[in-house]
């Protein structure tokens, strides 16, 4: 079941994703996070970040919109307060990071890396929360091959850039994402989302707008990772409306190396062990031998 | 410590107009439980992706959950289907509850189904007092005998006058408080409630000089700390605030530590 | 409870969705058809067109996903076909138009001006479930000037282009759109998706990839619809995930003149009307009365 | 003439394993119904958008509407649930039927559900004749003697031999036709069943010189024609081609009518 995500060595496909899992240890007396193959945690940039005025959710069918506007502790908070728990789960540990800035990207993967139990980065160039940084990076080309080349040179860290889902060719970012030196990619984040208070007539998230997720929006997430797969010299992480084995192994056909757990987690802490199971028994069931038998396997 | 339980139903009573007690067996669940705490629900028949709801734990009976809820929603409306039997996902305990051991003379003030964390905290609490229980009307005022039975006393305050006096809680509150200054005692005051209510409880206990201890009600995704949807400004004792999460470090907190 | 949607005279602002409600007949023992603010059939081009191969559709979690891939009659065999039934029901008619070129939308722009009953074009520039054409043109600014305006010299019909969803700005497309001569825009159409059965390791649709449609995709429509309001100063049309008035209302007071009902019809044929009734509760309720004093009420 | 119905459940029996008879009070529908029409069932339970899914009329007496279903996936095992006095939505009656005055001595071929229109043909053809029902097993062999008490002789064929003789329903089929020739009668085929045996009564029907109709089993959505979910390339008599819609331009067939 092992799987390099480019030099994130999983030793399963199976994380949960950034900001539905806190920073592990929240999750850590209902799950045996030791299990996962990696934790992916909440994103951080360098400073500590208040996040954005309550109500921050909204539940909606098919799963809830977000704006939390990425609260966090800060790189030190978080190499201090939360970092000695998760290098005790023996678990690769995925640090998720933002900034309004190319030189606080690279500032905040500079400092990463001398945080011991980092095992990569995912670049969240996509969050759709926050006024600066975030989507605004993700959704033009140039601007995510400058600032993927400058957190490459400030880190020597496995570099999975998140890629936005509202584009209209996924396609030019994983080519430009990788090109600019990304070891991984992660895809999708949230999509662009609003709800309004038909009473009150005002939008109900504080943040007005936030990002939807659950098994709404699953069926654009594996179109996504298909077309990402197809130009992709560098492995593929998938997220989106999974909550069952069934939607990992469906990303992992489209050409995913490997599959983070999200929304799920908050209705049944537990679904990511039951993805990994329900993996494995799939791969036995039809006589693989290894994840990458299943990888891109589409016919 | 938390726990996933699936527990089942052993059966829930109609209250007054709208309010239930849904009683349920949560064997490794119940035991543990603190006054203040609560549950997180996995509501059966919503949409698989339906998220959790969060219920004050209204007390406990061996390996018996009791929750008291009123049907707001989708959620508390289909939890009134539930019968006998029937499983239910449960999370909990979660949160910390209210300190057991007052300093001063314990005084609750609940409002609607506020009653509930206060109802389990009346049966714990080594000293009993006056529990003041505010609503709309008379439907929302619950448990009063549930209080009477364990030795409290119960005032009653209802906004349209239809059980006890007509007003808000807050009338009969100040008159305790003048009472119990006058007889020099130093109340501990004890809340859940509404926003509006808890406000202005723990302003009396800052202008009283006592502890006020107020379980806040927040919408809540994860109720773990793990998803950030809860939080709280708060202040610490030296001045400095930040932000807790009312799931994990909450619901209970003194009234000085909330930045409103 | 009039609405003027660009020269589109609708007496009141609900219509159905292109593609899911025939053209008309089809639902007229269901519904009372008369009493719809317009009907807008299914999206033609000039020739009759066979669409994509089956499985043309899948059921998913809040919605389905569709790849019909624009089967149709062509103007001769709409205009013979199927437009006296629609003059009968003296509602007006918008046609969906398609081509793959700008001289073909031109053409059927054209030749549909001379068909007696024709009320207004809705330019379909977003449809994912065809090779050429659709999606392609609608997710490129200039190329939505350039076709709506190349329409625009062959039609004095109203002129609504049906914008894409997939795209990270969406006012660049409302502008463009409306100063290469739009009279009104429609939006969304469906998201690009894809599912995968996990047994035979193929994607379900025979098109493989399609458009998801149905509640899943409403916040993300309100939230597209809100930001185009923004910049517009024509007349909107909104759809996407309306099962009942409270999604229609949620669009009015985001910026919408008039709402479609999509999906929901194939599950409540009379949801359309259900909408209108429940608009009108509304506007009561609260003491409006025009459509026009919710539209854009936004708090 | 369609309608949508609200109509109440009067209850449901076990037939084979996983196949069940549901029958509903459908005023105005039942009525009207002609064997081979079909509805379109919005089943309770499943989400508020879950497409609906099209049932063959299995018969009616008066105003009572009989399905019959086999549970295969989330809908049809939802339908499971039905108890008497629940409501169901149901449009139709839907479809092209059967043409009720056969030219030739009518031959009927099932194969599993597909019994289902037939069955509601059988009552209705004006002679009687054979029926020739398929199926894996023992279970899928449905509504024998419904037949029978209608004055029909039915042969049984099975892929595993557990009822019946062993082996595809074709071979009894080909015994018939040859029984029908050599006593110089000209047959006329009704069937409906998976593709693959519609395909090959077709073939035969061509070979035979004889009509056959075919009900088609498409994936449907809405039922009506407004789709285009359901589409069917079909040959008119001149030769040239079209694409019809199952829902509305069948599901009934005749087998030259199909390029496959
Ligand atoms: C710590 C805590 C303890 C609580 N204890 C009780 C109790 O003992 N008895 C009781 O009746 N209620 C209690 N509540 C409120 C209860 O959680 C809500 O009434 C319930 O979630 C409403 O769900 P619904 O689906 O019926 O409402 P809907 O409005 O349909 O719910 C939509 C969403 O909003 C959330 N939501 C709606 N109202 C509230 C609310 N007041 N608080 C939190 N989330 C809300 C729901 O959880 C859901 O996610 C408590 C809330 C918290 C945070
Ligand atoms: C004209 C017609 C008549 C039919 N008559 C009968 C009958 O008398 N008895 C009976 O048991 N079944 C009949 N079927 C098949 C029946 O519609 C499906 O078995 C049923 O829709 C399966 O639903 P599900 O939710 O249980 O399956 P799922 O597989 O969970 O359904 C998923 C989706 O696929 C569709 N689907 C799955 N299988 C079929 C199928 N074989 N045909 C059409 N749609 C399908 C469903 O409607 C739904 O939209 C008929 C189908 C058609 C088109
Ligand atoms: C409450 C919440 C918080 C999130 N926080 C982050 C975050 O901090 N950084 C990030 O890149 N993505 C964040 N996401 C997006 C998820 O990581 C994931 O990409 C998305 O939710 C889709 O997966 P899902 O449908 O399984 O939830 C968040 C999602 C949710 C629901
Ligand atoms: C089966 C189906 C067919 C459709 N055909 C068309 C079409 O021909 N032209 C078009 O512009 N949109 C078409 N659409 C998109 C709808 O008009 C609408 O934009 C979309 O479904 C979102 O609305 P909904 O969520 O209410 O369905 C189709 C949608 C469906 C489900
Ligand atoms: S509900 Fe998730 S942090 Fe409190
Ligand atoms: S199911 Fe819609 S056209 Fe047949």
């Amino acid at each position: 079941m092992r799987v390099d995500l480019g030099g994130i060595r999983m030793k399963n496909p199976v994380t949960v994703a950034s900001g539905t899992f806190g920073y592990g240890a929240e999750y850590a007396k209902l799950v045996d996070v030791t299990r996962l193959g990696a934790i992916t945690v909440k994103g951080i940039r360098l400073q500590p970040w208040p996040g954005n005025p309550l109500p921050r959710h909204v539940e909606v069918p098919g799963g809830m919109v977000n704006a939390i506007g990425l609260q966090g502790p800060g790189v030190e908070g978080f190499a201090r307060d939360y970092m000695p728990f998760l290098r005790t789960t023996g678990v690769p540990v995925i640090v998720n990071i933002w900034g309004t800035s190319e030189e606080e990207y690279a500032e905040v993967a500079r400092r990463l890396s001398e945080v011991e139990g980092v095992s990569g980065l995912e670049l969240n160039i996509s969050c759709p929360n926050v006024k600066e940084g975030g989507n605004a990076f993700g959704t033009d080309p140039r601007a995510v091959a400058s600032l993927v080349a400058a957190v490459r040179r400030a880190t020597r860290l496995p570099l999975m850039p998140k890629l936005a889902p509202n584009v209209p060719d996924i396609k030019l970012f994983v080519r430009a994402a990788q090109e600019a030196g990304a070891d991984a990619l992660a895809l999708i984040n949230t999509l662009p989302a609003m709800v309004i208070d038909i009473e009150t007539r005002r939008p109900v998230l504080a943040n007005k707008v936030g990002g939807l997720s659950g098994p709404a929006i699953h069926p654009v997430a594996v179109k996504l990772v298909w077309e990402a797969a197809q130009v992709a010299r560098v492995p593929l992480l998938a997220m989106g409306g999974i909550v069952g084995p069934e939607e990992a192994i469906e990303f992992l056909i489209a050409g995913a190396s490997a599959v983070a757990v999200g929304t799920a987690n908050f209705i049944d802490p537990t679904t990511s062990l039951r993805v990994l199971e329900g993996i494995e028994a799939y791969l036995r069931r039809h006589g693989m031998n290894a994840v990458a038998a299943l990888t891109g396997s589409l016919l | 410590m938390m726990k996933d339980v699936t527990c089942r139903v052993i059966g829930q009573t109609p209250l007054t107009a709208g309010y239930w007690a849904l009683d349920m067996e949560a064997p490794g669940l119940a035991e543990a439980a603190q006054p203040g705490q609560f549950v997180h629900v996995r509501v059966p028949g919503l949409e698989p992706i339906a998220l959790r709801r969060p219920f004050s734990i209204f007390g406990t009976e061996g390996t018996t959950l009791k929750l008291l809820y009123k049907t707001v929603g989708r959620g508390t409306s289909q939890m009134n289907r539930l019968v006998p039997g029937d499983p239910v996902q449960v999370i909990g305990p979660l949160g910390n509850g209210f300190p057991l051991e007052p300093r001063g003379e314990p005084l609750l003030v609940a409002g609607g189904y506020g009653v509930a964390p206060l109802a389990f905290l009346a049966g714990r609490l080594p000293t009993k007092g006056v529990v003041l229980i505010g609503g709309r009307s008379a439907d929302d005022v619950l448990a009063v005998t549930a209080f009477e039975r364990l030795g409290w006393t119960v005032r009653v305050a209802t906004e349209d006058g239809s059980l006890g006096e007509t007003g808000l809680v807050t009338v009969p509150l100040d008159r305790e408080l003048a009472r119990l200054h006058e007889a020099g005692a130093t109340p501990e005051l004890f809340s859940c409630g509404p926003d509006g209510l808890l406000r202005a409880v723990g302003e009396r206990a800052i202008q009283a000089g006592c502890r006020g201890w107020l379980s806040l009600d927040k919408h809540m995704v994860c109720g773990v700390g793990a998803c950030l949807a809860c939080v709280q400004r708060l202040r610490r004792e030296d001045g400095t605030e930040w932000i807790g999460r009312v799931c994990r470090d909450g619901p209970v907190f003194e009234a000085r530590e909330i930045v409103w």
